[in-house]
Parts: C-alpha cells; structure tokens; sequence
C-alpha cells in the first residue's frame, strides 16, 4: 500500500554555491575585461579576510536560526569582545590566553541572557535581542570614546596576518568552526533537538525534548561565534575598536548570509555550509565591485536585489521540488 | 451553539491591550511627577503631534506583521521619500500637492513589490525588506549623489510642524496629529472590516484561509501596502517636522517593529490589535521624553531603552500566559 | 493491595485539571493493569485527551495523583513520563515533516555511540519497528512531510513503540486508518499485550472498542461515569452512558429515487499527478461516497475537484456548463465547498475564536459592510444548529475539543449555502452523538438539494450514508456500486481483487 | 588624536561639577596647547589658496619618492557616508582633473566606513602598482597597522583628515583640527550667552576621534568659563531626534541659554526647535553647511561656524604630485582652519548651491563647478 516515495534533496544550499560560482566567474570576466584581476594574491587575501569576519557571526547565527531564533545582539558583542580581549591583552603576549577566554566568556554570558529572555521570559527572539543589543549599546556608547586596548602582536601576526599561501588563517578558522558546527548539527542529540525545536518546538517538547536548555545553548554559542569573530577583528585592528560590529552591520548581515545559504527563517531547516558559501557571495560581490570601483551606493541597490534574486530561485527550486 | 456551563474566559488574552496601557500609565506618572507642566494640553499636543510619525509606522506595520511577515523596509523607505520630496519641490510652494500624491503613490508602490515579491516569488519577507532597504537606501544616495538637494517648501513642512494655534482648551492643534487621528480611525475601522479579520486568519494559518477561499497573497499584499502608505504619510510628517537629512527615516523599521510587539501583537502573525501597536510607539516616544526629562545622560538612553522594552515585553507576555 | 487481579500498572486519583479557570476534569479514577487494554470514550470534549495528557506528563494535574506500579509520580513535563516508561500516540500527529522517519521516531531519545548519535542504529532498528507493524515497504529515511496521512499515523504509532514503554496510551490511533490497517493494528496491540504491556486506548469507533478491550471507562463532562467490563456490556449501553440518551443506531434514510435531481457535476477522464481517467457525475440530491484505500487518491479526487491541485487534463462541467476550477476561490464561487481531512494544518484557524473560523469563508467571497450583521446572524445559528459546545464564540478555537473544532469548520461552509459539498473525512475523530447529528445534517443538505460527495475510510459511514459508492485505487476510479452494497464488495474493489465494473 | 605620535596623558582639567564630566581620554594637552596657538598664526603659502597654505611648516625631503609621470595615484576612502565627505571627494575629485596630465590614473576604493573593509582595500591597492597611495584612515588607532604595511612596501603614503598612530607616511595633511574647532564654539557661546546661563551640548555619536577632540576642548573651555552645561546629548545627526532632544530640554528648563554642537548636521534642527517653541535662539554654533549659513543670515541668529575645510581633500593629491616629483613637502602638513563670523557671513552664503553644501570647500575655482557639486 505505501506507495513508493521520491524524495527530494535534503540540501537547500547547492544552489548558494551555484550562485557563488556564476558571480564569480560573471565577475572574474567583467573584471578581466575591465583590465583588472579578480584573483591576485592581495584581492583574494581580502575577499577571504571579509569573508572570515562575517563568516564566524554567520555560523553562530545559522544555529540559532536553525532553532527558530534569531540574534540581532551579534554586532555588539563583536565590539565588545573586541575590547575586552584587546584591553586585557594590553600589548602584551603573556595575557594572550587569559583575554582570549575572557573575552569568549564575556560572549557566551551574553548568549545566556538572550537564551534565557527568549525562553524563560518568553520574549520573542527579534525583541529580547535588539533590547540586549540596546544594553550593550549603552554601555560601549558611555565606556569608550574610541578604539581602545592593544592586540597582542602574536596575535596580531598570527590571526590577523598570517597566510597559508594564499588563504589567512582566519579563514581556515572559520572553516574549522563550520565544521564544528556541522558536526553538531548532524551527529550530536543537541543538534537534532535544535533543528526539531526549530521545526516545531510543541512535537520537540512532546517528544522529550527540553526545548529551552536547547535554544539557550543555540543562542550561547551563537555569540560564542561572535566572540570569535571579535577577537579576529581585534586581531586584525591591533585594539579593541567599540563600533567595529555595528559598522560591519554584522547583525543584518549574517541573517543575509544564512538565509542566501539556504536555512529557513522559520527554523528547523537549513545548515551551516550553505552559510558559508552565503558569506563567500557576499565577500564576493564586494570584492568585484571593489575591483571594478563600482560606486558604493549602486552597490548596495546591487546587493539588495541579488540578496532577492538569490533567494527568489531557491524558494522557486523548492516549489518545482514539493510539486515534483 | 451551545455555551457550556459559565466558563469564564481569561482575563489577559495574548494580544491584548492591556499590559501595553498599564506600561504607558506607569511611564505617563512617572513623566508627570518629574515635569507636571507636561501633561498641559499645548505641551501634550505638541508631543501627540511629533509622535504621530512613528505611531503611523506602527499601525502600518501591525497589518503587515499581523499577516505573519516583516517589513523591514519602511526605515530607509522614509527616508528616501523625504530626500526626494526635497529634490522634486526644490523650494517650490506650487510642487506641494503634487509631490504630496506622488510620495502616496510611491510608498504604495514600494509596499506593492514588497508585496509581491514575498507572496508570489515566495522570498521570506525579512530578505524581501531587507533588499529593499538596501536598495531603496543605496538608490536614493546614488541618485542624489551622496547628500541631499533642494529643499522642503513651508507648504509642505507645514503639516510636520505647524499647528491650529490657540483652539479653546487644548492650547494648540498640530496638523500631524490631526492626520495621525484620521489615519487611525481607519486603521482601527480597517482591522474591523472583513479584510482585517481575513488578515489575521491569514497570519494565523494560511493553509486554512487558502482553502476558505481567501486569496492569501492579495490580503499580504494589501498588508505591505498599507505599510507603504503609512510610510508615506510618516515621511511627509516627518520631512515637515525636521526638514532634509539622510537620517531621516534610520532606525524607524526597528522602532515600528519593537512598538508593534510591545503593542501585544505577536511576531510570526495572527494575533495582536493595530490599536495596541500603536500604543507601544506612544509608550517608546513616551520612553523618550522620559529620558530627556529626568535628564538619562545621552550615550546610557539606549542602555535604559533596552532595560525598559525588555522589562515591558517580558512583563506582558508573562500577564498573558495560558497554561 | 494484594487482591487477585495483577497490581495496577497505572493509577489515577481524583485527577482534576482546569484550564484559566475551565473544568475539564474532575476527579477521575482509573487504573490500568499489565496487559490490559483499557478503553476511554466519550463525546467529543468529555476530556479524554486531557486524561491522557495528564498521564503523558504534557499537563500537571490540578488535583489527583498519578501512580506508577504502585508508586506515585510527578512528572514535570513529558521527558519524565517518557523515562518512567509511558509512550502515547496523540490524537494530533506530533511529526515533523522536514526529518526522516527514523529522526521522528527516535527525536528526544536518540541512541548514541561515544557521545555520537548513532544513525545506524536509529535506522535499522526503525526499519524493525515497521518491519513489525507490517510497514516494511516504508523506508525509514523516508521524509515524513512525503508520507500520506495513514503512514504518518504508522510513524507516529512507531514512534510510541521505540520507547518501549511499560504503559502505552493510544489516542484514536486509528482515526486515520482503513479497516484492514486496523488489522494490522490489531495484530500489535495483541502482541504488546502478550509481552505484559498495559494500554490506555481512546477512539470513537466502538467496534475496536468492544474488539480489543477488556474494560471500558466513560467519560462526560470531564469526570467518569463509569468503568465497565467489555465482556458484560452493549454497544447502546456504552451509548447510553456517553450520550446519556438512547441513540438511534440507523443512518438516516437514503435519497428516494424522485428526490435525485439534475445532474450537477460531471468530470470526463479527468487526471492530475495523483488522479487518471477520473469519470464521474454528481446530481442534486444525492450523496455520493467514495471509498478505497488510504493513498488511493480519494482526497486527491476531492481536492482536484475544489481546485486545490486542480485536474490537469480532462473536462469539468457544472450544470452542463464545461467549467475551470483552478483554485478554492473559483471552486467556492462555484457553489462548491470542501471539509478537509487535516482539521489542525488545513480546517481551522487555531487562534482566532469560534466565531472568526466560522465566519471566515463568508467574509472571503462574500465580502461587503453591509451583509456583516446578516451573516453573523447565520452564522450563529449554523454554530446552535451543529450544537458545538464552548466557553462562548470568542473563545480561541485552539481550546475546543477536535470534534467541536469540526463542527465550527462545518458551520462556516453551510455558511455559504454551497449546491455542491465535499466532505474529506467529516466525521474523523467526532463523537456518536456528535457523527449521527452530522449524518443527519448532510442527508438533511442532500435533501434540499445540495450535492454531496463523502470520502470516508469507515465502511459502516460509507455503506449507510451513500447513495451510490465509487471505489477508488492508485488514482482511478475502480468501479461503482449502487446503495446496498456489502463491506466485501468495497473492499473488493479497492484492493483489485474483483474485476473493474465500469460505472 | 590628529597628531600622530601623540600619546594620551591624564593631565586634563577636572571638570569641577559644571555637568561636561569627566575629560576625555582622547583629550592631550600638548596637542590642545599647540592646536589653539596654530589658530593665530599666519599661514605660509600662496594667498587665496588655503588649501596650498601651511602654518608653521616643517618640510621634509622626498627626493627618494621621485618618478617620472604620469602617475598612477590610489586612494582608500574611509567612506563617502555623509555630505562632507561627499563634497570633499568632489572637490579632489576636480582637483585630479587639473591634474589630468601627470595623473594618469585614479584609483578609489570606498570602505563604507568599515575598518576592516578599510584595511583589506589597503592591502588590496598594495598589489595594483600604485606611485602613491593616499589614505583617510576610518579610525586612527585600528588603521595604523595597515598603513604601517604600506610604508614598508615603499611607497609614498600621504594621510590625511584623521591621523595614524605612526611616523611612516610622508606627510599627514589636515587643518587645524578639533580641538581648534571646539574651542572656537565654545568660547563664543560662553561669552555671548547671558552669565551662568545654561548649555546644551549636542553630539552626533561617541567613539568618532574628530568629534571627541572637539568635545574635550569644548569641555576645558565650558569649565574654565564656569558655564552650567545642562546636557550633553547624542542626536546620531538626525534632525528629528534633535528637535525631540532641544525641545525637551527647553520644556525642563524653562529656556536654554547656549548651544554648543560638535558638528553642524543638525544645527537648522537645534535653531528650529527654539523657533517652534516660540523661544529667543540663544547663542549657537554650526559649521560652514549652507543650510545653516542661509538660516543664520535669514534669522540673524547670534551663531558662529568653526570649520573643518572640505578643502583639505584638495591637498593631498598636490602635496602626492609634489612627492612624486621630489619636491619637499612639510610634514604634518596643518592647514588653516578659517571661522565663519556675522562679518564675513555674506561671503560663505550662496543661494544656489545645495542646502547640505560645505561653504568652505574652496572649489570655486576648480573645473565643472558649480554643477559637480550640485
Ligand atoms: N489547552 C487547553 N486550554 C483550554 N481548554 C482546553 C485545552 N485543551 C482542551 N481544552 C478543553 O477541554 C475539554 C476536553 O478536551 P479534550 O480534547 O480532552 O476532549 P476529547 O475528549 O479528547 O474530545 P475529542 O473526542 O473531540 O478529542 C474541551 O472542552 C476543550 O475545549
Ligand atoms: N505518494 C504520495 N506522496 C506524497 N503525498 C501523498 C501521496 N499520496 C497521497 N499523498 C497525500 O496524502 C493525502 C491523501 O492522499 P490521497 O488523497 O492520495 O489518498 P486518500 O485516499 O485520501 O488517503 P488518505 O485517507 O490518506 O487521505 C493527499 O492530500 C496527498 O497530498
Ligand atoms: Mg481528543
Ligand atoms: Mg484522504
């Protein structure tokens, strides 16, 4: 009686990489055309660079997403991390580790409260983030006037410039983080918990889930990505820089990522290399553009309506699947 | 039907109104211990009048967010409308009206794509907006290449900024809130109407509404419009209240968003009441003054903005907790 | 108490539960012994679901204790009845279409190895759940949003198994299945009983009532009545007891021959992805069942019909004139409505009140001011006619009882007074009371004229209330019978074994 | 800090109670003290032509940079994200044009006001063969590592507008700066406003070095006068919020008797906010934005404009050519920083440029003027 079944690919994101490919080989063109060269050594170092940055928030917020969440706080505890890890290390290589944990703790003590307000407190993801994000505003706003603290020069040299031919470190950090976060996803309870809580968090709670200790832990680690992140750029900046964050627009930014990777905003689908290869698009864009000195304005209109595009043809995608 | 033996219903629904009144009240006294002379008719008109813009957002935004999406555009929509209500009249009386109607349309217009693009390209209105803010924002820098042009006429900043001076008993009348009063009534009028109950079935399950024979992506797409419109109405208020900047409109969306929640109205659709929406942007400009009055010092504001929403937010949900 | 009989496995005290100050239970007594099939029943919102969720840990009792052989327990949530060994399958599927079945059935409980869930494992022993359940043929890395709805109840049963609980509780498990699928059903509840498990089993269909249990308990407004052995009672009694009057066992008289109208509705080789060659004719007056097996296309045949996933080849006519259904609306225009199978995902509006769910077909294609108090009116009076009971009609229809819940989506179609009806399943999980009132409602429609096409996987429903049978099998219309056909005939049909008669 | 080198020290007045609090960490004597002495001296350099002009210079050789043209001169851009800095890359823009001959290539990268961004194009122009790279850092301390690395590759690195934390660049061009700024405002409204009358304080957003300067000069003067500073306010430059702010704050205290900004975005706001309230405008401060300037002459407003010169964006490709050619150039490289009075108003006010246009971006000479910059 039960009639045989075709199933339809589990992975949304195949098309992100498709996208990524077609821009950069579109791009690549246009650019050789232009006379310029998308691939030197120095524009592809920059293209990973900003891609690292992103990508390490991107990751985090993929998993919270993935639980039905959302983190619009990432932005500022990037800054934030940037400065305690910066201000403890003051220059000085001995305080590399001891910053580095602060600044990680600082982070996940961050994810907690926004865990916490989302479940106990029932406070819708979108709010309780933007408020705690608010909160974190006051307290750099009031605390710092300007970039503070000094990178340890380890630091800087290591993370913050140091290549693997023509990949920098941070980038294979991100790329080890993905694949952490993979892993979770796919071979630990959490990550199953995470992605049913997503999908629906009554049949998670009904099937003996405990759906908060699973989203606090999404959202803890989430910012646990943004510390990362932080002290990446602390690296990079040789200080702690307090508007770092929201001037990446990391916060918007990462949910375009996630989203261009394929995971549903409404949770419960997705993962996390579709993310990175929706950073890779996006660095991407930049990084044409950049080649072609396209003025920063027409940019953005691009990016919003590849942002669209991009994720118009998913949705379309899906819909030929669901009906096929 | 039968109603089964007394059942008494719960007092806090979700979605009512009555946590966001209490949090207003408490914030109103807070407001009239400190500064008694605010609650004088002239001063409270005033503040009603230069409240209006971001009420109106709110409103707009409860249709849109009611239907279960987001509108994460109407920030930079504001924006560009004022910057190119500048540049069109450039100081000129005679372009009023005309740029007036065309801002309406504008806004409608950008509410219709929006519209579409979520309901029948079937992109999460949060990307759909979003883009939309970058492009609306990236399109108005580039065609006024960088920083604003013209400039506003007195007819057109009248209705932003002036006021029926002297009316008996209430000191002084602001055109914006005059406006805003319209516009309420029939936003409150709309969510009467068949089409603001479809709206919410719509948001609630729109698997369901579909096949009751609502065309649920005609109602959305309504929905954006509406927030488009408001938009609209918003930017003309507050292009007339401060004049020409690119900061006009920034942070709006986040502002209706956090009202429209702070309202009662549930995030993901099918709860909430368009009055209560805008009795939390009331509340959040309320905040504000609140602020400026007991002197918060500037870069700590955004510190006790959290605190307090979150405070409220989590307050109310708690209130109206089943089970 | 060390009487004759086996100590309890489960015993409940004096359960009591409200919800916002609403009675639901009150103090309830029951208990369950090893190997016990114990059956709840009761009209649609006596609190049979409350009873067992209360068991399952989903809610905490008001009142009342619960005990577990012997001894009591508090569970905070459903994790914790799920450990002490109670595994139930809700009345309300808890799948989650985005995983495979295997993910679903082992969610919360995953095995793991070194600290890594265990895929292979997870699979393998699914596939011997199905295996045992008879549902070999359903691979367990299957997607569960891709399963009918008959799969997916298989899923949900298996998913109670794989705790393998001491205590399993069965809210209308078979509320989606056909008759020979209850077979199937049948064979495990047996077996579980053989390996000493106790079970608390709910439904509707007194026929499995009176087949697998050994004592019944009756529930009505929240407390028991009382608990009987299967062996010393009726079916009219149980009635008596759930009803609290005698109910006419009899469906309502069939259509007399000049009562059969025009002819309202014709498709010619009609076809669609699930649906071929679709030949049929509905005529005023009469009630036309379609029958055959879960999967075999009969709610795609309706949904094609009300332009859902519309035919894509073929004619459609209505009154002879050809027409195109190419979604509800234009279907709605039509005079045609549609009762879904899938009350919670398709039928109701979960958090909008009684009154809103009924209204809203009306409001959506026959809008306007004016008509508003009118139809409000109608409306009210369609909620009294099908006797829906609820705390009022601005009460959440989330809180309802899913009986009542089908009422108020019924209301809201006669609502529009529609000349054709499509009833999927109307009377899946409803109460005797509440079915007969149905049945008389849609003989009642058939009467003045309406044409109604009934899918229903109950034979008993299907025989009593058709005028004529069409049997369906894998999308085609396997053959026809006339009134007075017997269960062989249709079951005939459906799984092939007699030859297609053409219609 | 606009001087490199400068490191901060803690000898800040203390802010005795008159409500600016405590000194910024950004404040440093030394360059306070030597900013305010470069406001009274005379500038070396062709008359008319501020942007060639230098206060106390201090030349440097380049003769190790010279090349022969036509060059190939890069810029990374902190960003183009409000109107001066628009203006500004118009202006150097035209001055390029003058330059068409010896220049025959002009690279621009924009980082959107992002420091990382900023340091991958750095890094990035480093592989496109440029004769000179010019920078106008997005943020003084977290550029300098980038711009260190571009000093090692042996090119001629020109900073100007912020600084660097670093002595590697040939030359660092910027006007006086803010310090000169803040003081300047501060000093007038104190002085015009009735004594012991009270200030509001309006800033744009913290954390932006220029600003912070020309606060905590602002701060050492309010104290010094012993002026009651009411509240220090942030407007994040939106007009609306501004009114909201002044309007309040005119209700609590029954009237404001000065007002003191950091920058003159919202200035036309600030001045309504008196005017809607039906109140005198007290003394107040803008910048050479005309919007203001027009406001100002209309209103005749007791008002004074500090400027930070859009002209400076002139400088740095003159002062690129120069290094290319090996010609010395004064290292830094301060620029004068002319004060907009009553008495030479009329000469800044011109009708028929953009509200938002900076008065003071000595670009009337320059090719395709006035329609590039409106
Ligand atoms: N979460 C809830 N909140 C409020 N009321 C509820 C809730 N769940 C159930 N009820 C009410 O409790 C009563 C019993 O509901 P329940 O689902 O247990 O009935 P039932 O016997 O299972 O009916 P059916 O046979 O239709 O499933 C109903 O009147 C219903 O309205
Ligand atoms: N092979 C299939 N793959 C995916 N979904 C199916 C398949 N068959 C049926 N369905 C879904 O299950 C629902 C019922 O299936 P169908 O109408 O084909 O059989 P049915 O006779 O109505 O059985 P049921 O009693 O399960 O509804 C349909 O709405 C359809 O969407
Ligand atoms: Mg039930
Ligand atoms: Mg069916």
């Amino acid at each position: 009686m039960s009639g045989v079944l075709t199933l339809p690919a589990r992975r949304a994101s195949s098309g992100v990489f498709l996208a990524l490919a077609l821009t950069l080989a579109i791009g690549w063109l246009v650019v050789t055309v232009d006379g310029g060269q998308l691939f030197s050594l120095p524009t592809t170092v920059s293209l990973l660079h900003v891609a690292a940055g992103l990508g390490l928030v991107a990751v985090g917020q993929t998993l919270v997403i993935i639980g039905g969440s959302l983190d619009l706080s990432v932005a500022y505890v990037v800054s934030l991390s940037t400065l305690v890890a910066a201000e403890t290390m003051n220059g000085d290589d001995g305080a590399l580790v001891p910053a580095i944990g602060l600044a990680l703790a600082v982070s996940v003590a961050i994810g907690l409260v926004n865990g916490l307000l989302v479940t106990k407190a029932r406070i819708n993801a979108f709010i309780a983030t933007v408020g705690v994000g608010l909160l974190l505003k006051g307290y750099l706003d009031n605390g710092y006037d300007g970039p503070a603290g000094k990178t340890a020069p380890a630091l800087v040299q290591g993370l913050g410039y140091q290549r693997v031919g023509p990949v920098p470190v941070s980038f294979l950090l991100l790329l080890a983080v993905a694949a952490a976060a993979w892993f979770a996803l796919a071979r630990t309870r959490f990550g199953h918990h995470l992605i049913a809580v997503g999908g629906d968090p009554e049949v998670a709670r009904l099937s003996g889930v405990r759906n908060h200790r699973v989203l606090v832990t999404a959202h803890m680690l989430c910012s646990l990505c943004a510390g990362v992140a932080g002290i990446y750029l602390a690296s990079r900046l040789g200080s702690g820089a307090p508007r770092v964050g929201t001037e990446g627009l990391y916060d918007l930014e990462s949910i375009a990522a996630v989203v261009l990777g394929g995971t549903a905003l409404a949770g419960g689908r997705g993962g996390v290399a579709g993310t990175v290869g929706g950073v890779l698009l996006l660095a991407s864009i930049d990084a044409i553009f950049n080649q072609l000195e396209v003025d920063a304005f027409f940019k953005q209109v691009i990016r919003g309506l590849i942002i669209i595009a991009a994720v118009a043809i998913y949705a379309r995608r899906a819909r030929r699947k669901a009906a096929a | 039907m039968r109603v089964a033996e007394l059942r008494p219903l719960p007092r806090v629904r979700p979605g009512s109104v009555v946590p966001i009144v209490a949090i207003l009240a408490v914030l109103v006294v807070l407001l009239a211990i400190r500064q008694p002379d605010f609650l004088s008719p002239p001063s409270l008109m005033s503040f009603l009048g230069r409240s209006a813009p971001i009420i109106l957002l709110a409103a707009g935004q409860y249709f849109v967010v009611v239907s279960g999406e987001f509108d994460l555009s109407v920030g930079s929509l504001v924006t560009a409308q004022v910057v190119v209500a500048a540049r069109l009249i450039d100081s000129e009386p005679s372009r009023t009206w005309p740029v007036v109607v065309l801002l309406l349309a504008f806004g409608a217009i950008v509410g219709l794509v929006n519209g579409i693009v979520t309901t029948r390209l079937g992109v999460p209105s949060f990307i759909t907006t979003l883009g939309m803010f970058l492009i609306l924002v990236g399109a108005v820098y580039l065609w006024s290449d960088g920083a604003p042009k013209g400039g506003l006429s007195e007819a057109f900043r009248r209705f932003g900024r002036r006021a029926f001076e002297d009316v008996p008993g209430l000191g002084r009348v602001p055109y914006a809130l005059l406006v805003l009063l319209a516009a309420a009534g029939l936003a409150v009028l709309l969510t009467r109407s068949d089409f603001g109950r479809t709206l919410v079935a719509v948001g609630g399950n729109p698997r369901t509404a579909e096949l009751s024979g609502v065309r649920v992506w005609r109602a959305k797409t309504i929905a954006f419009v509406l927030s488009g419109l408001a938009a609209a109405l918003a930017a003309i208020l507050l292009g007339g209240y401060s004049g020409v900047s690119f900061q006009a409109g920034a942070g709006l969306e986040f502002g209706a968003i956090t009202a429209v929640v702070l309202g009662g109205v549930a995030l993901g659709g099918g709860r909430g009441s368009v009055s209560g929406a805008m009795l939390g942007a009331l509340t959040l400009e309320t905040l504000f003054a609140l602020m400026n009055f007991y002197g918060v010092s500037g870069a700590l504001k955004s510190t006790v903005q959290g605190a307090i929403i979150l405070l409220a937010v989590a307050v109310s949900s708690m209130r109206s907790s089943s089970r | 108490m060390s009487d004759d009989p086996p100590s309890p496995l489960l015993t409940l005290r004096g359960i009591g539960k409200s919800f916002l100050g609403v009675r639901v239970l009150e103090g309830v007594d029951l208990d369950v012994r090893p190997g016990e099939v114990h059956a709840v029943v009761g009209e649609n919102g006596a609190g049979k679901s409350t009873l067992m969720n209360v068991v399952s840990g989903v809610y905490a009792p008001d009142e009342g204790t619960v005990a577990l052989a012997g001894t009591l327990r508090t569970f905070r949530g459903p994790r914790d009845a799920q450990r002490a060994g109670i595994g139930i399958v809700h009345q309300e599927f808890n799948l989650l279409p985005e995983r495979t079945v295997a993910e679903n059935v082992y969610l919360g409980h995953e095995p793991v190895r070194r600290g890594l869930v265990d895929r292979r494992a997870m699979l393998s022993r699914t596939a011997a759940f199905l295996d045992s359940v008879g549902e070999s043929a359903l691979p367990p890395d299957a997607l569960v949003g891709q399963l009918r709805v008959a799969q997916q109840q298989v899923v949900e049963i298996v998913k109670a198994l794989a705790l393998d609980a001491r205590l399993l509780i069965m809210d209308e498990p078979t509320a989606a299945l056909a008759d020979h699928e209850v077979e199937q059903l049948y064979a495990l509840v047996r077996r579980l009983q053989g390996q000493g498990i106790g079970m608390l089993y709910v439904s509707h269909r007194l026929k499995e009532v009176f087949d697998l249990s050994s004592r019944i308990t009756v529930l009505k407004d929240g407390s028991r009545v009382t608990t009987l052995d299967t062996a010393e009672t009726s079916a009219d009694e149980l009635v008596r007891h759930m009803v609290g009057r005698e109910l006419s066992s009899y469906y309502p008289d069939r259509a007399r021959p000049e009562e059969v109208g025009s002819v309202r509705l014709t498709v010619r080789n009609g076809g669609c992805r699930k649906l071929r060659g679709i030949d049929l004719s509905l005529r005023a007056g009469e009630v036309l069942g379609i029958g055959g097996l879960h999967g075999s296309g009969r709610s795609a045949l309706a949904r094609a019909l009300f332009g859902v996933s519309p035919f894509t080849t073929g004619e459609v006519t209505l009154d002879g004139v050809p027409v195109r259904l190419r979604s509800p609306r234009a279907a709605m225009r039509a005079g045609i409505a549609y009762v879904t199978e899938d009350r919670k995902g398709e039928g109701i509006v979960a958090g909008q009140s009684v009154l809103d769910n009924a209204l809203l077909a009306s409001r959506a294609v026959l809008p306007g001011w004016t008509a508003r108090g009118a139809r409000a009116m109608r409306v009210r009076e369609l909620l009294a006619a099908v006797d829906v009971r609820a705390a009022g009609e601005d009460q959440e229809i989330r809180f309802l009882s899913g009986g009542n819940q089908q009422k108020v989506v019924l209301a809201r179609w006669l609502a529009l007074a529609p000349r054709i009806l499509l009833f999927d399943e109307p009377t899946r999980g409803i109460d005797v009371g509440a079915k007969s009132a149905i049945h008389d409602l849609v003989r009642e429609l058939a009467r003045d004229g309406a044409a109604v096409l009934m899918v229903s996987s109950e034979l008993p429903e299907l025989l009593g209330m058709s005028d004529r049978i069409a049997v369906m099998r894998d999308g085609r219309i396997a053959g026809e019978l006339p009134a007075g056909a017997t269960e062989q005939d249709v079951v005939a049909l459906a799984v092939g074994a007699a030859p297609e008669a053409a219609a | 800090t606009d001087e490199p080198t400068a490191t901060p020290s803690s000898t800040a007045s203390q802010a005795a109670g008159s409500g600016t609090g405590e000194q910024s960490k950004f404040f440093v004597q030394a360059d306070y003290d030597n900013e305010l002495a470069l406001l009274d001296a005379t500038p070396t350099g062709p008359a008319g032509k501020p942007w060639e002009q230098v206060l106390n210079p201090k030349m440097v050789e380049t003769a190790k940079f010279k090349k022969s043209g036509p060059y190939k001169v890069c810029f990374s851009n902190a960003g183009l994200n409000n109107p001066w800095r628009q203006v500004g890359f118009k202006t150097m823009q035209a001055e390029v044009a003058t330059h068409r001959s010896q220049i025959k290539e002009f690279v621009h990268v924009d980082a959107e006001g992002k420091d990382q961004k900023q340091i991958a194009d750095i890094n990035d122009l480093l592989g496109k063969g440029c004769h000179a790279l010019i920078v106008s850092p997005n943020t003084t301390a977290t550029l300098t590592p980038a711009v260190e690395a571009a000093c090692q590759k042996g090119l001629p690195v020109i900073v100007f507008d912020r600084g660097v934390d670093t002595t590697c660049p040939v030359t660092f061009i910027n006007p006086i700066g803010g310090y000169g700024f803040g003081h300047v405002a501060a000093e007038f409204v104190s002085q015009k406003m009735k004594p012991g009358g009270k200030v509001l304080a309006l800033r744009i957003l913290p954390g932006v070095d220029v600003l912070e300067t020309r606060w905590s000069a602002a701060k050492v003067a309010f104290d010094k006068a012993g002026v009651d500073v009411v509240g220090v306010e942030f407007t994040d430059g939106d007009p609306a919020k501004t009114k909201k702010i002044v309007g309040d704050y005119i209700q609590r205290y029954g009237t404001i008797d000065g007002v003191w900004m950091d920058a003159g975005a919202v200035a036309v706001a600030a001045v309504e906010a008196f005017l809607d309230a039906g109140k005198p405008v007290p003394p107040i401060n803008g910048e050479d934005q005309l919007d203001f300037l027009k406001l100002w002459k209309e209103k005749k407003l007791t008002a004074i404009a500090p400027t930070y010169p859009t002209y400076q964006w002139r400088t740095p490709i003159i002062a690129a050519l120069k290094v290319l050619g090996g010609e010395q150039v004064s290292s830094p490289w301060k620029l004068p920083q002319p004060t907009i009075t009553e008495d030479n108003l009329d000469g800044y006010v011109d009708a028929d440029m953009p509200p938002l246009h900076y008065a003071m971006c000595g670009c009337t000479d320059l090719p395709g003027y006035p329609q590039r910059w409106k």
